[in-house]
Formats: structure tokens, C-alpha cells, sequence
């Protein structure tokens, strides 16, 4: 022991260096709470997609990284490519990539495809993930039907026509079933999963960490990566990021809290920032459960909130909302109502729904306290708090951790399961057209997204349109109308975009973010 | 023989304890000596300085707040001088102390025998397995039955007088020339009492120490003392062989601890029946102190300390009403 | 006792000393209180931070829920906000008056139930003594083995958050130990002659207990609950920094230190000074509590 | 002593039961159904229904203890619903990261404290003593979280000497690769018990200083470093306690401390338990902590009574 202690005092005088370099890992840290499921089906949202799926595995369509100066869009993955049958537009037909080999070795087959859907969707299944393949209805719900076609083919069907359908199963990772029958259940095949994604995991440190290393069978060889390892840790508090950023510690954290971002830049650290499909928003309660039923009162919250002077408390990293897309948008179509700061607009129409100065309209919302995509959620919870109370709006937080507010999302309200909330509050991806789809039609209703239970016949026709148009043009301007009735009624309050910063030491080089929620860690590498 | 030693020479010694709050006088200019082989009783109440000058004798005081002032010898060693390495030395070795209480004097959590054993290891530097021995014979002579077993008893393990009487071993281990006993019998039931005394007096004659006895128990001092002092508010008020200050005491103090007459009855009763209380010490008598108790007060008790008067050698008293008093004895 | 040993004070500590010395007694404590210049301090910047809190509606200078982002994260001193302005650009004086309300609130609450619950059960078992004792001695010692904090944000976690359920969890905390001092307390007063002369003489039960035992062991325990006070202050704020407190927009100081630890690096004075009050108020408490058990010690 | 010592060991058996029922209660004093407590929200019904008969939830009080008792005597401690892993195999990995860091803090503590204590007992009034009673109520006092978050700005992020955050790469081990992410935390939580310690070894060293057995030993003429050995045996028993509980604390109390540097104990997840209402992983860490505290106390005490002949008469 004393040995040690003074080997420890003189390591100080030494090296006065805390972290052995590590030449060629790239340590990130992550906003997480705890890992990421790494099973395939990784939770955390997009964060967890970004983290502990696209790295690890591969889906049948992938995301396109190189085009950085537009929102990304996707690319062939395991699937080569896929068109819709110009017999029955409700069957889609996948050209399965042939001798890419999982992880563990093995290589991948269409039945391993089948097999992977079974996982998601087939009950009887013995491999059916009970625990976590209701957390990917989201993305797997409209698939009704799935088969082999031949041994390069497969074909998925959904129950209408649904021309977005390749955007909803890039989120199904593909996993290696050699691996599962070897492992034997989904539990233990979290902690050595099998993919065929440019990284393997090489260990996992329950909640600590994921070791990830370079993939270098990789079947996209402009995509092996250049770093040797990648380590991925949650450090769920924004300041102990900083700080273990600013201490060398890690190489990469996601999103440091806006009020650091001046002295990381003075001290040398790289702040990236780029616009991408985001958009933080109470996502208003309409059924028979909540006040907000009223579109007078949902009108004049979005005219009552100061967006603008929100904007120095996020310190450069967003920009204001005034709806789901932002405002440059293609999908953001011609709306009737262009909200801007108007108090006093906003107050008559209170005045109206017969709220005022005497009584004020009282909203129990959720917020949680952190979460991929949620930004500085306490404070931004509190600006809007604080904004509205101008005009005698009083918000109540109920403040819980983001996967309890994702849980909170898939229980409809209404239903009397849960306390009466008007509002949940919290940043999401619009990454694709699907997300509209998934947030605001009747029929994502029915499949469990769409909290808000926003329902309006104009909306549903239109996008039951726009997905039975496989004109890419065409559809988009269905999108862009349906958009404008969303913006019209007030669907949600829109409060910013975020611009995705994160804040890199200035090792890390050649990192090009893109406008995507996912991100590549392949080309960057980071020196010594 | 040579001539007897000194084995205890004060002379004008005061004690005072100093702290932020207050400055107490706890002896105000004591002197007397102690021969080889004499036994000195000193009388007093709670507070009279009695206790606190036979722990000035072994340098025991608190050191951070004790000033000390006068002259003060322990076997030619200068007390007040001398260095806490040079009186650890001395004690336990030339002189030894034993107390009160013997139960909070004793080391819990210590065996008997370690606690006299570590004494001889200090003065003697032998083995602690010699050491060991030598308290098995120490407790043999202290009269402690099964002395083999109790050497592995604990304090609590014994009755209050065993208890005293390892403490006497543990106080005897070195063969010292002094033994200071404060108030040794004190906390004991009166046959126990007789026990320790007896043995106390064996010891004393058979080893030929010198002791300083502490009591307010007038019996005890009766029994054992050659001398007494009686102790108030610092001061030796009285001082004398031990019959005649039994028979007349000449101070009004001692006189009123006495009771009018003296006998050998007395074993066992306390200091009790003085009207009033001690002065406070925190302000040092200019006057007798005994003055506001004592029935026989005069103006000049008020005008100052009474010098010491003997009216015959060997005794003297504090008092101006000393020549009337001898001469009523 | 012997009567020549009258002049020596009673050492056997406060709690047992009897009925009649008690005017003396406290008169004792209060000038011994009096000369404790560090007592007298600390009491004063408690009473002023009291006053404060107390009165903060009428004298803070701001709204404390009024901000404006033109002026956020500005340094002590700047432009008539004493102590500068938070993330949301409301003034931290203010802010931190109206927070200390829900701190001390937070802090001295549940002691003081624990005070009154603890107490009570405590001087009952000590009194009662038998299987009363028995029953609640050892339902206390099972809360005793959890460690405090512990028990504390288990209780508030299985409760969920909220200003009540952390006074519950923490009132729940401190009843333990005062209860185990109560009982204590009491039953070496029970045992005293005079109590015991009391009982022979057939003074009822309650006529003891009002008479003979509370006046004797309130002092005491009123002395340990207040060195709870600081450790209660310092639990409230963990929690509230954990979340588990009160919900914002409410100042408290704890949820103010964890909402302002992003500014550390930009504005480190301001983001620190919730955790500076917490510290002060807490030491106060600690100090006043050390300085009040030392006057109420005969021994010193 | 044998027989104290069974007898002690029997006596925490009804505590440790009594504990169990406490932590079994969390699930019940949870607001709502109790088995939404401890499964998700969102699972389906006949699953609901299958955990309800597996955790006997649809019987009464005191059999739903019993089975769950069963459970937990076979290290089943219920699974995450965070994470839908069994509770067990994570709390043993965090609990040991947490006595890493409780027992390290401890360590400072505790040697600090003793030092501080004995120190202001022996020079009892003097400035020496001021200084660590001051010490001492600032450790007490203080926030330790807040410290935590300055000493990382200082320590990491400005000197940048110790790591910010984590219990370093892979497994816990004794060098110096991981203690480095030992130092900033483990200061961090050791304030408390500096704090506690010192002022309980003053009080108790300077009472054993005035008792009379010390006048006696310095009556002996006994060496400073024998009476040093007394003063330790007579302390030893109240400060073993003392130090006993406050490991117990430091364990079952690191909470803050985790969360902000990130440590991968039992602290953080309970604090993350907390935020996702994961009732079965708070229930299981406070199981597994208190019952290591209990264990500690039972230690504690038969310790005592090998170092301090009196008790085992009593």
C-alpha cells in the first residue's frame, strides 16, 4: 500500500497527465442514463440508435452519411436495393446482399431475415422478443406480412400501400441468429451481440461501458473504420461531461449544455453545431382528458411563447419553431397561422376560452429531465413556464426520467392508466416523412403512436395519400399540405429546433457531421 | 543508617490553576518537610488544597494550566523545574501514588498484572515476563487471595477492596521511598477500611517509606499518621504530632472538625458540623480565610493572614488565638 | 454523598439535575449562552437569514419567478441585482430568499415532527419501561439499520418526488434516533431519587411526567434535535438536487445548485453560492448546536 | 464470549427480517398497483398477470412476503424494468464499485479524523484544537455534492491531474490506472466521516485524558507511547463503532457523490432507479445495502467485545 502511494505521488510529478493516450480510440460519451440496449433493439431512442445500433448492425436500408449539406437520406444497406411490386403496391421486394458475414462469422442469409422479423413480430416464435419488440411497433407495425422469396429475395407487406415503409424498417437491426442459438435467450445475447455493422462490440461493462473495435471485415470496405476502437459511456449529466471532455477523458461528448459551450471553444474544443430534422415540443393531449381540446387555447400558446429570447438561453445551439418542420422545409407548406410573439393576441384568445387574470389556465405537464434529442430540458421546461405565466397560464411539471416519459408516450391518454396530463414535453426526430405519419394520423393512433391523438380527417386523407404515392415529388407535396392543417389547428406547441451540437476534442479530425439523427464514426479518426 | 533523607522539602509552595475564565488559588504558601520513614496525614475538606498538593509533590497537576510557585522538592529533585521526562522518571519509581477510588484509578481494560507489570518494565528494564513474576509476588504480598488468577482479571472483576489492594502493588512495584495515598480508604466499606489501613501501615513499616496521607476521615489519620497538618483554603492551618493535635487542637478549624473532645472512637466519621461553607478561591484571602466560619472572630482576623505561631516545637496554627488555646489544652 | 462534598457542583450532567435548581439553571445556561461569541454569531446570522426568508415577499427587491433573458447569467453585482441573476434571468438574491423558505422548510420540518413523534414515543418508553419499552426499542433499532440517507431516498424514490414525500421520508429518518435518546434521557431520570420519592408519595403518572420528567429531559433532547438540523439541511438539498424535492420553477436552494451547475464554468461565483448558503446555514445550525450543548453541560 | 457472540448473531436475525420486511414494503408504499411497480407499463396483459402469480401479488400481505422472501434467498431480487435484466447480477457489480469507494473513503476518513481528534483532545483548548473542531464542523457541514463539483472543476478540469468521472477502464482494480478515479470521490465522501471522527475521537480521547486512571498511569511514570496504548484500547471500542456505522453511511449514502462523478456503484443506480421508477432495482440496493449494514453492525459488535473485557459480563 505505501508502496503504491508513493508510486502514485510520483506518477503525479511525472506525467501530471491523467489518461495514457490511447492512440486511435475514439471515447465518446453519451447522455444516457445507462447503456443502450445492445441486443439490437436498442432503447434511448435515437441517441441509442446512433450509439448501440447503426454502429453494431446493419438494417436493410441504411443512412447515407456523405452528403453533408443535406438532411440525409437513405442508402442501400443489407439490402441492395428495393422497389415496390407494380402489381400489388402493398408488397415491397428486397435484394439481400449476398456473403456479408455477421460478427460471430457466420453469413447472412435471407432466412436470417425472416428469422430477424419472427424476433419482432411472430408470437409464437421461440425467439419472439417479448420484452422489447412492442418498444419497435413504432417502426415495425406496418409490415403485416413477410416472406422469402427466393435466396436473394425478400418480400415484406404492409396492409395498404405505404411508400415510406423502406425509411420504418431501416430501424429493424438485422442480428446474427447463430449467435442467439449459441447464447440462447435475448438477455445474455445483449452482452455479446452479433451484427454486421463496421464495429463489433468487444465488451460490455454493465453500465458503464460499450468497447467497441473496428469491424475490419466489414462488407463496405470505404466504411471500415479508421479508428482501432470506439468506447461509448453514459454520463447522463451535462456538466460531469464537460468536465470529463475538458479533462481528456473522453474525446466526444453529445450535447454539452449550451452554457459551456463558450469556454469548451475557449479552451480549444471543437462545438459542432449543424441543423437536422429535430424539433422540441409539448406534445398537446387532445382526447376528452385535457383542456387543450380547445384549439382556441392550443392557438394561443403557440402565439403567448417568447421563442425569440429563448434563443440566448440556448446559447446558439437551436432555433425557434413555429411548427413540425421548420420553416426552409419542403413539407412545411403554407399554414394560415404564422406564429410569432404575440402576448396580447394570445391573451384574447384566452379571454375567449374564458381564461384570465382571475383564472388562469392551469397544464400538468410532463418533462423529463434528460434524454436524446431533449436538449436542457429542465430549462427549457422552466423558460416556457415562466414565458406563459405572462399570460396567465400556469404550467405544472411533472418531472421523471426520459425512458419514463417514453413509456409514457406509448399509453394512449384518455384511458384513465395514468394521471391527467395536457402535455408532454420533449424533443423528437422528424427524420422522414414517417415520423409525421407516426405523430400525427389516426391510423399511427391505432398502432400505439401518436400520444397526442391528434385525429383530423383532412391529415389522415392526405397522408393516406401521400403514402399511397410513390412519386417522390408528388408526395411531398401531399406532406406539406397535410403540415399546414397541423400547423392550422395548433397540433402541438412548437417551441425550437435544435442544432445538434456536441462538442469534440480537438484530437478528434475528419469528423463531417450529418444532418441526421445517426452520425458515422468510420471516416474520423482521432490522433495521439 | 545515615541520617533520615528528605524525602519531601515545600516552602512557601503555591499552586494556582490559571484558564480564560478564572484563576484559582488552590494552595497559598504551604511548607512543611517529610522524612524517611514518616507518615504525614493532612486533614481537610473537599477543596482545601489537600489533594491538589500531594499531586503538585508528583509534578501530576495539568501541566497547561498549573503555575506553580515557592520551593518544592521531591528526593532533592526540584519539582517545579524539573522536566515531565525527569518527574516521569521519579514517579513510580522513587514515589508512588494511590487513590480514591480504585475502580476509575485502574485501567479497564487492562489485566491487573499488565498494569503492575508495565510499571517495573518502565523503572526496571526488565523483561515483561520478569515483570510478570515480580507482580505475581507483589499481589502475594498485598494479600490479594489466588494472586495467580487474579493477575488475569480485569479491574471490574474484582471487589472494591482487591481493587485497592492492586492498586497498592501496582503503587509498590519500584520499591519506592514515598508512597502518596490520597483518600485510599475512602470509597470503602468501613471493614474494608480496617483491611487496607492495617496493610497500608504493614507495608509502610516493612518497606520503610515515607507516606503523605490524604483524608478527611479522622479515624484513618488517627491510625496511621506520626503527623498531621490540617489543610483550609490552601494553608496548612495547623500542623503537629499526631496526639497532640488529636487531643488539643489549637486552630478553631481543627478545633471544630474535632469536636471538643477526642477519642478513639472516631474511626469513621467525617468532617461534618462547621457552619458555613469554604471561600471561593478564585479570589485569594488577604484575611483568614477561616474568619466568616469561626466563632471566635476578631477585627484583626479581618485584617490579615495570621502568621504561623508555635507556642510549643513541633506544633504551630494559623491563628491569633493560638498562646489561649495551648494554654486551655 | 457525603455533605462535605456540598461546595463540588452535581456533575451528573443536566438531565439530572432536580426541579428546584432549574431557574438557576437555565439562568446558568443563557449567561453561559451570553459569553459564547461564536454561538452569539452563528445565532445572529441564523436569525438574519430568518428574517429574511421570513419576510422575503415584502423585501426581496424582484419577482422571484420573473425573469428575463436579456439579463440571464449576469455576475454578482451587476446593475442592481446584488448577486447577479440565474440561467433564466431572475435575481439570485431574490431567488435564493425565496429558496431558503423551502430549504429550512425542507430541513427543519420533519425534525421537528421527528422531535415531537420521537420524543414522545421515547420518553414513553423510557417511562413506561417493560414490553412498552421493549416494542418500541426494537422497532426502533430495525430503522436503525439502514443507513440514513439511504433510507431517506428509498422512501422518497418508491414514494416518487415531491416536496411532501421527502419531509415524510426524512421525518421517518430522524424519528429513530430521537426516540433513542429520549429514552435514554428518561430513564436515568426515572431513576432518580426524586422521581422515585414522587412515586412513593402516589403523584399520578402524568403529575410525574409533567412535573418531574419533561422539565428535566426536554433540554436534552432539544439539544440533540438541533444537531439533527444541519444534517436535515443537508439531506433536504441532496434530494431536491436529486430531483426528489420540490419541482421548479419553486427556488430551493439544492435544485438551484444542481439548475446553475452549468454555469459553473462561465459565472463559477454565482453558480456556487446555493451550495454557499447551504454550507452556512448548515455550519450555523452545527455551531449553535455545539455552543448550546456546551452551556447545557454543567461539566464544562 | 462464544456464547455473546451467538447470542448477538441471534438477536440480528429478527433485525435483518425486519429489514427485509421494510424493503419489501417499497414496492407497496409505491403509489398505484403494486405490480406496476415492477413490471412496465406497457406490457401486456397476460404477462401482467403471469408476474402477478409469480410474485404471488393476487394473495395476501404477509404470503406475498413469504414468496417474495423466497425469491430473494435465492439471490432472485425481481428484474429491472428499466432494463428487464435481473436485478442481482448488476447490484453485485455496483455494490462492489461502491465498497471500493465507501471502504477507500473510510480509510481517509478515518485515519484523517483520528489524527485530527487525537490531536485536538491532547492539546485540548489550544489553537491546534480550534483548528480541527473548525475542520471538523466544515466537514460535517458541508454539501459534499458541491464539493464534488468544485473539486472536479479544480482537480479535472483546471489542473487536470485526477480524472473527471467513471471508475476507469473494465474491472475494478487495485492500480494506479484506477485508482486515479478513486481520489476526487473518494475525498469527496470521506468529508463527513473526517468530520464525525474527529470530533467523536476528541470527546473521546479528551474524557478518557480526564479520567482517573490516566493520573494514575502518569503516577507509574509510564513513556508518552505507553499511555498512547492505554488511551487506544480505551477509545478503541466507541470509535470501532462509530467507524463501523459511518462505513455503513458512506456505503448506503454515496448517492450524490456517484452521480456526480459518474461512479458505477450502487449510488447512481439508485439515482437512475429512481428517475425510471425501477421500484424492483431501489428495492433490491436498499436490501443489499442495508443488510450489509446490519452485517457490519453484527461485526462491529463482536469486535467490541474481543477488544473490551467489560461488555461481555454486562
Amino acid at each position: 500500500m505505501r508502496m503504491k502511494l508513493s508510486y502514485l505521488l510520483g506518477a503525479f510529478a511525472i506525467s501530471g497527465c491523467i489518461s495514457a493516450a490511447q492512440a486511435q480510440t475514439l471515447r465518446v460519451a453519451m447522455t444516457t442514463s445507462d447503456l443502450p440496449l445492445t441486443g439490437g433493439i436498442p432503447d434511448n431512442g435515437s441517441e441509442g440508435g446512433r450509439f448501440a445500433g447503426y454502429p453494431i448492425f446493419d438494417g436493410l436500408a441504411n443512412w447515407d452519411f456523405t452528403k453533408t449539406d443535406a438532411a440525409a437520406d437513405l442508402t442501400p444497406g443489407l439490402a441492395t436495393e428495393w422497389k415496390v411490386d407494380p402489381n400489388d403496391k402493398t408488397i415491397w421486394i428486397f435484394t439481400i446482399r449476398q456473403g456479408v458475414k455477421f460478427h460471430d462469422g457466420s453469413t447472412m442469409t435471407v432466412d436470417d431475415i425472416v428469422w430477424n422479423f419472427d424476433r419482432h413480430l411472430k408470437e409464437s416464435a421461440p425467439h419472439f422478443d417479448t420484452a422489447q419488440a412492442r418498444s419497435y411497433r413504432t417502426y415495425t407495425g406496418q409490415v403485416v406480412k413477410y416472406w422469402k422469396i427466393d435466396d436473394t429475395h425478400l418480400a415484406l407487406q404492409t396492409a395498404q400501400p405505404f411508400s415510406v415503409l423502406p425509411y420504418l424498417i431501416s430501424r429493424v437491426f438485422i442480428v446474427s441468429p447463430t449467435q442467439y442459438k449459441k447464447i440462447g435467450n435475448w438477455l445474455d445475447f445483449q452482452m455479446q451481440p452479433s451484427g454486421n455493422g463496421p464495429f463489433k462490440v468487444e465488451k460490455i461493462n454493465p453500465r458503464v461501458s460499450i468497447d467497441l473495435a473496428r469491424n475490419e471485415e466489414y462488407w463496405d470496405k470505404g466504411r471500415i473504420p479508421k479508428v482501432k476502437k470506439m468506447i461509448l459511456m453514459p454520463i447522463p449529466d451535462a456538466n460531469t461531461r464537460v468536465a470529463a471532455l475538458r479533462s481528456g477523458q473522453v474525446d466526444w461528448i453529445e450535447y454539452p449544455a449550451p452554457d459551456s459551450n463558450a469556454s469548451l471553444k475557449a479552451a480549444g474544443f471543437n462545438v459542432v453545431v449543424k441543423p437536422y430534422p429535430h424539433v422540441w415540443v409539448w406534445q398537446y393531449n387532445h382526447t376528452s382528458d385535457s383542456v387543450l381540446q380547445d384549439k382556441r387555447l392550443r392557438l394561443a400558446l403557440n402565439y403567448g411563447l417568447d421563442r425569440d429570447s429563448m434563443m440566448e438561453l440556448l446559447a446558439g445551439t437551436a432555433k425557434p419553431s413555429i411548427g413540425f418542420y421548420e420553416k426552409e422545409s419542403k413539407f412545411f407548406g403554407a399554414p394560415k397561422e404564422m406564429f410569432k410573439y404575440d402576448p396580447e393576441k394570445a391573451k384574447a384568445l384566452l379571454k375567449e376560452a374564458g381564461y384570465g387574470p382571475g383564472k388562469p389556465l392551469k397544464l400538468n405537464v410532463q418533462l423529463p429531465t434528460a434524454g436524446s434529442g431533449n436538449m436542457v430540458p429542465l430549462q427549457i421546461g422552466e423558460f416556457v413556464q415562466q414565458s406563459l405565466r405572462e399570460i396567465n397560464v400556469e404550467v405544472t411539471h411533472e418531472v421523471v426520467d426520459w425512458g419514463t416519459m417514453l413509456t409514457s408516450l406509448r399509453q394512449m391518454p384518455g384511458k384513465g392508466a395514468e394521471p391527467r396530463r395536457d402535455a408532454i414535453a420533449h424533443g423528437l426526430p422528424l427524420g422522414d416523412v414517417t415520423n409525421f405519419y407516426s405523430q400525427f394520423t389516426g391510423m399511427a393512433n391505432k398502432l400505439g403512436s401518436n400520444w397526442s391523438t391528434f385525429i383530423h380527417p383532412k391529415v389522415d386523407e392526405l397522408a393516406n395519400k401521400a403514402f399511397q404515392t410513390f412519386d417522390a415529388a408528388e408526395r411531398d407535396k401531399l406532406i406539406a399540405e397535410a403540415h399546414s392543417v397541423v400547423v392550422d389547428e395548433a397540433a402541438w406547441l412548437f417551441v425550437v429546433h435544435d442544432l445538434n451540437p456536441r462538442a469534440l476534442s480537438p484530437k478528434v479530425v475528419g469528423f463531417n457531421q450529418a444532418q441526421s439523427w445517426y452520425q458515422d464514426f468510420t471516416q474520423l479518426t482521432v490522433k495521439d | 543508617m545515615m541520617t533520615p533523607q528528605t524525602l519531601v522539602r515545600a516552602r512557601n509552595l503555591n499552586v494556582k490553576f490559571v484558564s480564560r475564565d478564572a484563576t484559582v488559588h488552590a494552595v497559598n504558601g504551604v511548607d512543611f518537610d517529610l522524612a524517611e520513614r514518616e507518615v504525614l496525614c493532612i486533614l481537610g475538606e473537599s477543596g482545601s488544597g489537600k489533594s491538589v498538593t500531594l499531586r503538585a509533590i508528583m509534578g501530576l497537576n495539568p501541566r497547561a494550566k498549573t503555575v506553580m510557585s515557592g520551593e518544592l522538592k521531591l528526593c532533592g529533585e526540584d519539582v517545579i523545574a524539573a522536566s515531565e521526562a525527569r518527574m516521569s522518571a521519579l514517579r513510580g519509581r522513587q514515589a508512588s501514588m494511590i487513590f480514591q477510588e480504585p475502580m476509575t484509578a485502574l485501567d479497564p481494560v487492562f489485566t491487573i498484572g499488565r498494569q503492575i507489570a508495565e510499571t517495573i518494565v518502565r523503572h526496571e528494564g526488565v523483561s515483561y515476563k520478569a515483570a510478570m513474576a515480580r507482580a505475581l509476588e507483589l499481589l502475594e504480598l498485598v494479600q490479594i487471595p489466588s494472586a495467580k488468577r487474579r493477575l488475569e482479571a480485569y479491574p471490574h472483576e474484582l471487589s472494591g477492596g482487591l481493587r485497592q489492594r492492586a492498586m497498592i502493588a501496582i503503587a509498590l512495584s519500584c520499591r519506592p521511598k514515598l508512597l502518596l495515598a490520597d483518600e485510599p480508604t475512602t470509597a470503602l466499606d468501613a471493614t474494608v477500611q480496617i483491611q487496607i489501613l492495617l496493610l497500608l501501615r504493614r507495608l509502610q513499616q516493612e518497606l520503610g517509606m515515607g507516606v503523605i496521607f490524604v483524608t478527611h476521615d479522622l479515624g484513618v489519620a488517627g491510625e496511621i499518621a506520626d503527623r498531621i497538618a490540617v489543610m483550609y483554603a490552601g494553608r496548612f492551618v495547623e500542623e503537629g504530632p499526631v496526639r497532640d493535635v488529636m487531643r488539643a487542637p489549637l486552630h478553631p478549624y481543627a478545633q471544630g472538625l474535632l469536636g471538643a473532645t477526642v477519642h478513639a472512637g472516631l474511626r469513621g466519621k467525617r468532617l461534618t458540623t462547621i457552619p458555613g461553607a469554604p471561600p471561593d478561591l478564585r479570589d485569594l484571602p488577604t484575611r483568614c480565610a477561616f474568619a466568616p466560619r469561626c466563632p471566635m472572630v476578631e477585627n484583626a482576623c479581618r485584617s490579615a493572614v495570621p502568621e504561623l505561631r508555635g507556642p510549643e516545637p513541633g506544633r504551630a496554627a494559623r491563628c491569633i488565638h493560638v498562646a489561649q488555646a495551648a494554654q486551655a489544652a | 454523598m457525603s455533605t462535605a462534598s456540598t461546595t463540588s457542583p452535581d456533575i451528573s450532567g443536566a438531565s439530572a439535575s432536580g426541579p428546584k435548581k432549574q431557574q438557576g439553571y437555565w439562568a446558568g445556561v443563557g449567561s453561559r449562552v451570553r459569553r459564547d461569541k461564536i454561538t452569539l454569531i452563528c445565532g445572529g446570522i441564523l436569525l438574519v437569514m430568518f428574517l429574511l426568508i421570513v419576510f422575503a415577499p415584502w423585501i426581496a427587491p424582484y419577482d422571484p419567478l420573473q425573469g428575463s433573458m436579456a439579463r440571464r447569467l449576469k455576475p454578482v453585482g451587476w446593475q442592481g441585482h446584488l448577486l447577479g441573476t440565474d440561467e433564466l434571468g431572475r435575481d439570485m438574491l431574490t431567488r435564493l430568499m425565496y429558496g431558503g423558505r423551502y430549504s429550512w422548510f425542507v430541513g427543519i420540518t420533519p425534525v421537528t415532527i421527528a422531535f415531537a413523534i420521537g420524543g414522545s414515543l421515547g420518553i414513553l418508553a423510557g417511562f413506561v419501561g417493560g414490553k412498552v419499552n421493549m416494542l418500541i426499542m426494537r422497532a426502533t433499532d430495525v430503522f436503525y439499520a439502514f443507513p440514513s440517507v439511504l433510507l431517506a431516498v428509498a422512501i422518497s424514490g418508491a414514494l416518487g418526488p415531491g416536496i411532501f414525500n421527502a419531509i415524510l421520508s426524512m421525518t421517518l429518518v430522524f424519528i429513530p434516533p430521537l426516540i433513542r435518546v429520549s429514552e435514554s434521557v428518561t430513564t436515568s431520570v426515572r431513576n432518580l431519587d426524586y422521581v422515585e420519592s414522587a412515586r412513593a408519595t402516589g403523584a399520578s403518572a402524568f403529575t410525574i411526567v409533567r412535573v418531574h420528567v419533561l422539565p428535566n429531559v426536554m433540554g436534552p433532547i432539544f439539544v440533540y434535535a438541533t444537531t439533527l438540523i444541519s444534517v436535515s439541511m443537508i439531506l433536504a438539498s441532496g434530494l431536491s438536487f436529486l430531483g426528489l424535492g420540490v419541482k421548479p420553477p419553486t427556488p430551493e436552494w439544492g435544485m438551484m445548485l444542481n439548475t446553475l451547475r452549468t454555469a459553473i464554468y462561465s459565472q463559477p461565483l454565482l453558480a456556487t453560492l446555493p451550495g454557499i448558503c447551504i454550507f452556512v446555514t448548515s455550519l450555523c445550525f452545527n455551531l449553535l448546536s455545539d455552543g448550546l450543548r456546551g452551556a447545557m453541560d454543567v461539566r464544562n | 464470549m462464544l456464547k455473546y457472540i451467538l447470542r448477538r448473531i441471534a438477536y440480528a436475525i429478527p433485525i435483518a427480517l425486519s429489514v427485509s420486511v421494510v424493503c419489501f414494503m417499497l414496492v407497496h408504499i409505491a403509489p398505484g398497483d403494486p405490480i406496476d411497480a415492477i413490471v412496465p407499463p406497457d406490457t401486456p396483459k397476460d404477462v401482467v398477470e403471469q408476474v402477478r402469480k409469480d410474485y404471488g401479488l393476487d394473495k395476501p400481505l404477509p404470503i406475498q412476503y413469504a414468496v417474495w422472501l423466497g425469491h430473494v434467498l435465492q439471490g432472485d431480487l425481481g428484474r429491472s424494468i428499466a432494463t428487464r435484466r435481473p436485478v442481482a447480477g448488476d447490484l453485485i457489480l455496483a455494490a462492489r464499485k461502491t465498497f471500493v469507494l465507501a471502504l477507500t473513503a473510510a480509510m481517509f476518513g478515518f485515519a484523517i479524523g483520528i489524527f485530527l481528534g487525537s490531536l485536538a483532545a491532547f492539546f485540548k483548548g489550544t489553537w491546534i484544537d480550534r483548528l480541527a473542531v473548525s475542520f471538523a464542523v466544515g466537514g460535517v457541514s458541508v454539501p459534499h455534492y458541491w464539493l464534488g463539483m468544485v473539486m472536479v472543476i479544480f482537480f479535472s478540469v483546471l489542473m487536470n491531474v485526477f480524472p473527471a468521472m467513471g471508475a476507469g477502464p473494465g474491472d475494478w482494480q487495485w492500480d494506479w490506472q484506477h485508482i486515479q478515479y478513486l481520489i476526487l470521490p473518494a475525498l469527496t465522501l470521506s468529508c463527513t466521516p473526517i468530520g464525525l471522527l474527529t470530533r467523536t475521537v476528541r470527546g473521546i480521547v479528551s474524557e478518557i485524558l480526564n479520567q482517573d486512571f490516566v493520573t494514575t498511569l502518569r503516577g507509574k511514570g509510564l513513556r508518552n507511547r505507553t499511555m498512547m496504548l492505554h488511551v487506544v484500547k480505551n477509545a478503541a471500542p466507541t470509535i470501532l463503532a462509530v467507524m463501523g456505522l459511518q462505513l455503513g453511511y458512506l456505503m448506503g449514502g454515496s448517492i450524490l457523490v456517484e452521480t456526480i462523478f459518474s461512479w458505477p456503484g450502487t449510488g447512481s443506480m439508485l439515482n437512475a432507479a429512481i428517475f425510471r421508477r425501477d421500484i424492483p432495482v431501489i428495492q433490491g440496493a436498499t436490501l443489499v445495502l442495508a443488510m450489509f449494514f446490519v452485517m457490519l453492525n453484527l461485526i462491529v459488535d463482536i469486535m467490541q467485545t474481543m477488544i473490551d473485557p467489560r461488555i461481555v459480563r454486562k
